[in-house]
């Protein structure tokens, strides 16, 4: 599942929501690999006090999709659970969600770290940061 | 419909002063002719080679064939997650 | 952090009170990487109704915090957060939870995967199911 | 305190059919000398391949050497996580 939001949320209460909904996987998974990225207020040496989200509406959740898609391809998992925010976020706001469930651990860990580096490399977002010496886009590292 | 409709992102959407643009698909072929179209009325634009490109919104190249109906973006590399 | 429970516990609000009891930490970390171990309802070939998990008391603790101490000093990282039951368990009961802050996400993946492997392969705990087929201490796959 | 205490986990705590024994130290050089000691009284252990050990709540040899009040573990591969 692909969510887009453009409020904060609480990516642990969101994690539990989403097995909650899937009460036919109790006792069938026996591991969650989960990954959360959040703002941090300090980033390639200045200090953030804003971050706004830019996105391509349509293509992000195609792109999103089709890397779940992928990972439940390659490895033996449940359905990924897949949140990002956008608009206006201020420092510790959570950013992005991926969480993964299997039977087994090196599945979720793979599928997991699949997916993050997938959308950090190729899902169209680009961040804009207000910092103390002003503001800019912010480039690949 | 004998459009092509063009999306900027990004800091590109900035130079552009604009999000999106609709051109006439004729004398079209590829994305290089559109981004030659569009880049007329901009000056200040990044190199090229900075530049990615979705054509129907999957990753496409320079040279990717392009025609009326399709929409086209250019974005700057990605930073999400 | 490392705790032992003898009663079932919720994962994800136990990891969002350890972030919560670390103020400090917010806006500084980017990155969380998280596992969840949980007991499934079959198991090398039979249904499991019912696990106890022995462990050895004093020994589970050392090396738990010999692990968390070693990942501190592989990588970036904020203090982990490691959680273990041990008693009697229902399938569908997580067993452990592993949970990594980072300013990174690869140092937070890598020592998460390092401190479950670890606890894996080393910490002192048993398993002993009860199945369908009768009452068995597991082995290690 | 001239004893070594000696704790038994899991299966081999079933076969000992008890989880600690205290033991005299006179005589007991290494953890093979404690494991011989304690093992004369029970039949159909496992393997002593099979078992792990651990010295004072550390992973240990069955060469390692043990003294008057050392605690000394044993048990089978551990199935935690």
């Amino acid at each position: 599942m692909v969510r887009l939001l453009a409020h904060p949320f609480d990516p642990w209460a969101e994690i539990e929501s989403h097995a909650q909904r899937n009460p036919q996987w109790a006792g069938k998974f026996g591991a969650a690999a989960v990954f959360v990225g959040s703002l941090r207020d300090f980033n390639q040496g200045h200090a953030v006090s804003e971050m706004s989200l830019e996105h391509y509406p349509g293509m992000t959740e195609k792109h999103l999709d089709k890397v779940s898609r992928e990972a439940a391809e390659r490895w033996e998992i449940l359905e990924p659970l897949v949140i990002h925010r956008y608009g206006q976020l201020k420092p510790a706001d959570p950013i992005v969600v991926v969480a993964v469930w299997s039977a087994h651990r090196d599945a979720a860990f793979c599928a997991c770290r699949y997916i993050i580096d997938e959308l950090k490399t190729r899902a169209p977002f680009w961040k804009h940061e207000e910092t103390e010496a002003g503001h800019r886009w912010v480039t690949p590292e | 419909m004998n459009t092509i409709d063009v999306h900027f992102f990004a800091d590109i959407r900035e130079r552009f002063g604009k999000g999106q643009e609709f051109i006439d698909a004729e004398g079209i072929h590829c994305v290089k002719d559109v981004w030659r179209r569009v880049a007329g009325s901009c000056g200040g634009l990044p190199p090229v080679a900075r530049v990615l490109v979705a054509v129907n919104q999957e990753y496409a190249a320079m040279d990717a064939p392009v025609r009326a109906g399709d929409e086209v973006a250019f974005f700057p590399p990605v930073t999400g997650g």
